[in-house]
């Protein structure tokens, strides 16, 4: 089903929750590595439906910017509702956690890198007031700090703690977790096309799939029980599933397309 | 773990094969057909593909892969379901282009003394450029046409751009995604790429000199 | 009329009129000897003969049957150039072999060509021929048909064979029958270059400075293999700079300059005899030169 | 907007020139020296060095970049503090070795003839070179050079592997950011691009006139 | 002893065995002709002379003195031969001219380099006595030391110029001066060559077939000018196939063959009198070839 190279399946938490939508939609679901960095050239082209793969809600992503030139709104995405808290953490070498470890000492790193686009990118601006070093992926970030290109990286608290709090990580020997204080907390939401009414049709689903406890179920088999977060609203009975836009074509084609980059836990090959 | 690893890389490495072959089954014909466009005697076509071949190989193939394959969407039309196909795509024309400009440079080096003694024998046009010029031709671009085919090799590197799973792309997720050896699987991939060159090396030798029988 | 008959051929290139009005005759078996100054039209005139070039005005009649008139030239009469042009056969100053091919194959290829060319229509002929028979008939017939055409190939193939074999004897190149090009010296190469041109059995065969591209050395070797030709009633047009061997061989010369015939005779004429003063001074020239 | 995304493209361009031209002024003179190792009379440095060049022609530039830049720190030497500086060594030992090749050809295609005519008139082996073979070589070397010069141009966009901000890294940074899709910016880097190499071609153009006034 | 004195000149390559023992002596303002057959060694000889190779065995003495001596050869004889090639000039079958350079700089070349090397030489020699004498004096001498060095410097351009345009006009190319040589004649371009060798005032000129690149017209030109140099009393060695121009010109013939001197004495004693088997048959078949 996948582009993959790889000989091993495609799990995590999002995998599984797209596909756990899919089967209550009646539909497939094929999943797509992306470069994140391309993700709205994605859906715009179509190449896929929906960019679900621990996608951080922001105002700005949700209503574009408005162009004043051509008066008009310009990008944006639509929405489902939020998913999971998350946070901006900072990652470092385990030697270097020490001289990280407050807020005054990751202000003095030579260099920070995040995700070209990312939640973490904007971080790095706004707390730190650094121009940040754009990674293609954010998992490239992991080379990036042990190899010493950055000093410090700022990433999902959610993929740290795969990678690294945990004691199985691959990272667990080599990198350092440090919390950024005063960042705030932010939410994962799956991103579609603007205008689209995929959005309302997943968030229907998912509100079912919450209130028969499918998503909790997910979430603990990952070990995310703690974090997952409602906003999808009450599971609506009565709900008249569209007829026309982009969910006909799901139906026509029987089948959605899921945009992800490498991200475990949300989504990576075990 | 080293098992694993090369057996991802390989079938990381089997998609840019594939890239490899089926750009050069299709460019190496399209690029003819280009270089004939470039001479025609019809004016404004010769102009239009003059003018192609030159924004062709005066801009890199990275930027024409994300033109072609995010393009067609945004302009309205149906967007590439199949990424894949748009790096071929991109990569045929990119190399048509290439191809067209050696061709070019062999039919135009053949004297126009051939063509005539093929008329002067009452041959057709068509068997002119057939039985006499087409080998002649061969011959000369077999050395700059070896050289791009090389050049093709590593290029194929580029899909990653619209996220066709290559080889590098293959060898650059394995060493984040386990932080033990990470610089290797990048290595291990140079020696895929070497492998390959080696083998086209070889295999253009012997080619060149099974038509080393003539001289031109 | 003359086996060859050409009247008033012209030919400009853009400005530059280099053929002004060409007209003369020639006998089955004779040969012409052009000669003249560089630049003179001469090797545009063969060109012409051959139909590289079409003039822009001008008759040819070959024994008799008009094949080119510039005043009708319109679709057809290009259409047929192919066919016509194979009643003449030209020898390039470059010899132009096909370098990829050995003597014989150059030899043999236009031939070859035109006989897998007539063999298909024949079979397209007899197969349309099988339509009108009964389904029973039919497969006894295509059984026929397929020896006939069996033997058709062979005889042609054959025939091609021994053909070139009594042509590579005729030039004395018997034992480079499968050299390639590149293998012979540049006698050698243009007396393929004559074989193959011969191979089609042209009416009229034409030599553009057959030797000028050779060593002095060379020379002889393929001037006698023209005087060969001679001697067994080729009739045939020689574009040369050896005087020695226009005079000699020719039974027609015709002294060229500036694009029209200054001058036209036996070689007696024109050589001991000459009429004009351009004449005159270029075969003065001539003659110092070779001193 | 228009114009900030114009002038956010131009400082991407400026990076991709700089890039240019710092690798074309180190891998010149080094492709020459690399071009004498290959050719040394000494068999192990001769040895070395064509397998040197042998690898790096035989990868792609990406992993080269990839190697070059990740490679010390997770080996766990010190690590690339500018990642600007480990493109210009990737590009200056990638294009020293394509360089070399060149030089290797157009020094051997000088004939021996020109240095013992030097040698009978008393000239030392670098006057010989400087004052003799020297300026033949540029002469010949200057078509195929101009066409990886050209290469070059378009290569650099392949700094952006290692985050390097060059334009097409900047063309994609600003869909990004802003959400909007990657192909306008992508499409105004083109006509960087082109533009670029069209004033290449015209200073190639002029070059070569200039060195026509003898002949080889 | 003679002038130049060449013994037992010996030159291996690999398994083959070139020059087989060469010895003989040339006396000042004579001409060698060196003839012999294809292979024989005589470009190698030439060679040796000039130090393009090194001889395996053998000694050469110029003017008394002992120039080259393969036993005593060791870092210092390879280290002066740059110098030591001055005394002999060579001019190569193809000519070999500087394509980048006009005639005149063709010919000024490595005189100039000479004169710069010396130039220098001089300027660190006077720079260094200025070391002796207190910062007073120092100024003074420095101004003058300029003075100087340009006078020497101008000298030396001017004798150059002047030396280059009697040349070209020793070899009748004084209006090509300012010609690259892809614009001469291949005749003009070996009398540049020539001219080129003479620039360096060698004590013996050395001639590789100086004109067997050369089309028949333009040999005549050349020998003219080898003719001439005669005249002025310059020694040279002349490997060539023109017997006429050896005959006429040489004082002393050598037949070369197969590595040693088969036959050596006046033209009148190799052409006419051959002493050796092998001359005879040589001569006798450069003389059909001839006619
Ligand atoms: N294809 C062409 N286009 C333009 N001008 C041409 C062409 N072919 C020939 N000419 C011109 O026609 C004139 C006659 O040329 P042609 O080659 O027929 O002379 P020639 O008598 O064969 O001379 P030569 O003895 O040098 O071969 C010349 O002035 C030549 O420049
Ligand atoms: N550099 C070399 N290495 C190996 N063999 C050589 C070399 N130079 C010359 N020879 C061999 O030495 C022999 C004599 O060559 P040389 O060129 O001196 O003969 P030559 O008398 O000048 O002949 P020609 O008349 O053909 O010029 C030949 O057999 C040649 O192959
Ligand atoms: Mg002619
Ligand atoms: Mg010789």
């Amino acid at each position: 089903v996948t582009m993959s190279g790889c000989s091993k399946e495609l799990i995590g938490f999002d995998i599984e929750l797209a596909k756990a939508v899919a089967d209550k939609l009646g539909v497939g679901v094929s999943f797509v590595e992306i470069n994140w960095d391309t993700k709205e050239a994605e859906l715009d082209n179509r190449s896929i439906d929906a960019a679900w793969n621990g996608f951080t809600y922001t105002k700005a992503r949700d209503e574009g910017y408005f162009d004043e030139d051509r008066n008009q709104q310009i990008g944006g995405l639509d929405f489902t509702g939020m998913y999971m808290e998350n946070k901006q953490v900072a990652v470092v070498k385990k030697e270097n956690a020490e001289k990280f470890g407050t807020l005054e000492g990751l202000k003095s790193a030579k260099s920070m890198v995040a995700e070209a686009g990312s939640a973490g990118f904007t971080t790095i601006q706004d707390v730190f007031e650094k121009e940040p070093v754009p990674a293609k992926k954010q998992l490239d970030i992991f080379t990036e700090v042990s190899s010493g290109a950055s000093d410090v990286g700022v990433i999902d608290a959610v993929m740290a703690g795969y990678y690294i709090t945990s004691e199985t990580g691959a990272y667990h020997e080599s990198l350092s977790v440090v919390e950024i204080e005063g960042v705030e907390k932010e939410f994962y939401a799956v991103g579609c096309r603007e205008k689209s009414n995929l959005p309302a049709v997943f968030n229907h689903v998912l509100a079912g799939l919450w209130a028969d406890g499918t998503i909790r179920k997910i979430g603990e088999k990952y070990g995310l029980q703690d974090v997952l977060v409602n906003g999808f609203g009450e599971y609506d009975e009565n709900y008249q599933f569209p007829t026309d836009g982009d969910y006909a074509a799901v139906l026509k084609a029987k089948k959605f397309v899921v945009g992800y980059t490498v991200f475990a836990p949300m989504a990576y090959k075990g | 773990m080293f098992i694993e690893i090369i057996g991802e890389l390989a079938l990381g490495f089997l998609t840019t094969l594939e890239l490899f072959a089926l750009t050069l089954v299709f460019a190496l014909p399209l690029g003819l057909l280009v270089a004939f466009c470039t001479m025609s005697r019809f004016y404004p076509l010769r102009m239009l593909f003059k003018l192609i071949v030159w924004v062709v190989r005066g801009t890199p193939l990275m930027l024409q892969l994300l033109i072609i394959f995010y393009g067609p969407g945004l302009l309205g039309l149906p967007a590439f379901s199949n990424r894949f196909l748009a790096a071929v795509i991109a990569f045929v024309i990119n190399y048509a282009c290439y191809f067209s400009e050696i061709y070019r440079g062999g039919i135009q080096s053949i004297s126009k003394g051939q063509y005539e003694a093929g008329q002067v024998l009452g041959m057709t046009r068509s068997q002119i450029f057939m039985r006499v010029v087409l080998l002649q031709v061969i011959r000369r671009v077999l050395a700059p046409m070896s050289n791009e085919v090389m050049t093709l090799v590593k290029d194929t590197s580029l899909a990653n751009t619209i996220s066709v799973i290559e080889i590098i792309r293959v060898a650059t997720t394995i060493s984040s995604t386990y932080a033990v050896n990470i610089i290797f699987p990048i290595l291990y991939a140079g020696v895929f790429y070497l492998a390959f060159i080696g083998i086209l090396t070889l295999l253009f030798g012997w080619l060149e000199k099974k038509l080393n029988y003539f001289r031109v | 009329m003359a086996f060859l008959e050409i009247k008033n051929y012209r030919k400009n290139f853009g400005e530059n009129e280099v053929l002004k009005g060409i007209s003369f005759g020639l006998e089955k078996g004779q040969v012409l000897a052009v000669i003249g100054s560089s630049g003179g039209g001469k090797t545009t005139l063969l060109r012409c003969l051959n139909f590289l070039e079409i003039p822009d005005a001008g008759e040819l009649y070959l024994n008799g049957e008009k094949l080119f008139d510039a005043a009708e030239l319109g679709k057809k009469a290009v259409k047929d150039i192919r066919k016509k042009r194979l009643h003449f056969g030209l020898v390039f100053q470059s010899f132009n072999l096909f370098p990829q091919y050995t003597v014989f194959q150059n030899i043999t290829l236009a031939q070859n060509l035109l006989d897998k060319e007539n063999f298909k229509n024949q079979k397209k002929e007899l197969r349309a021929s099988l339509k009108e028979c009964g389904p029973d008939e039919r497969k006894e017939k295509k059984e026929e048909q397929k020896r006939v055409l069996q033997e058709i190939r062979s005889t042609q193939k054959a025939r091609a064979e021994e053909k070139a074999n009594s042509l590579l004897d005729r030039v004395g190149l018997t034992e480079k029958r499968n050299a390639y090009p590149y293998e012979l010296s540049g006698g050698q190469q243009q007396r393929v270059a004559i074989a193959r041109a011969l191979a089609l059995n042209p009416d009229i065969l034409c030599f553009d400075e057959p030797t000028s591209a050779l060593d002095p050395e060379l020379t002889g070797e393929v001037l006698k293999v023209i005087k060969g030709l001679k001697s067994s009633d080729s009739t045939m047009i020689v574009v040369t700079h050896e005087m020695e061997f226009a005079r000699n061989v020719a039974d027609l010369v015709i002294f060229m300059a500036d694009g029209v015939i200054e001058e036209m005779g036996t070689p007696a004429e024109v050589f001991d005899f000459p009429k004009s003063d351009k004449t005159r001074a270029f075969l003065q020239k001539s003659l110092e030169q070779t001193l």
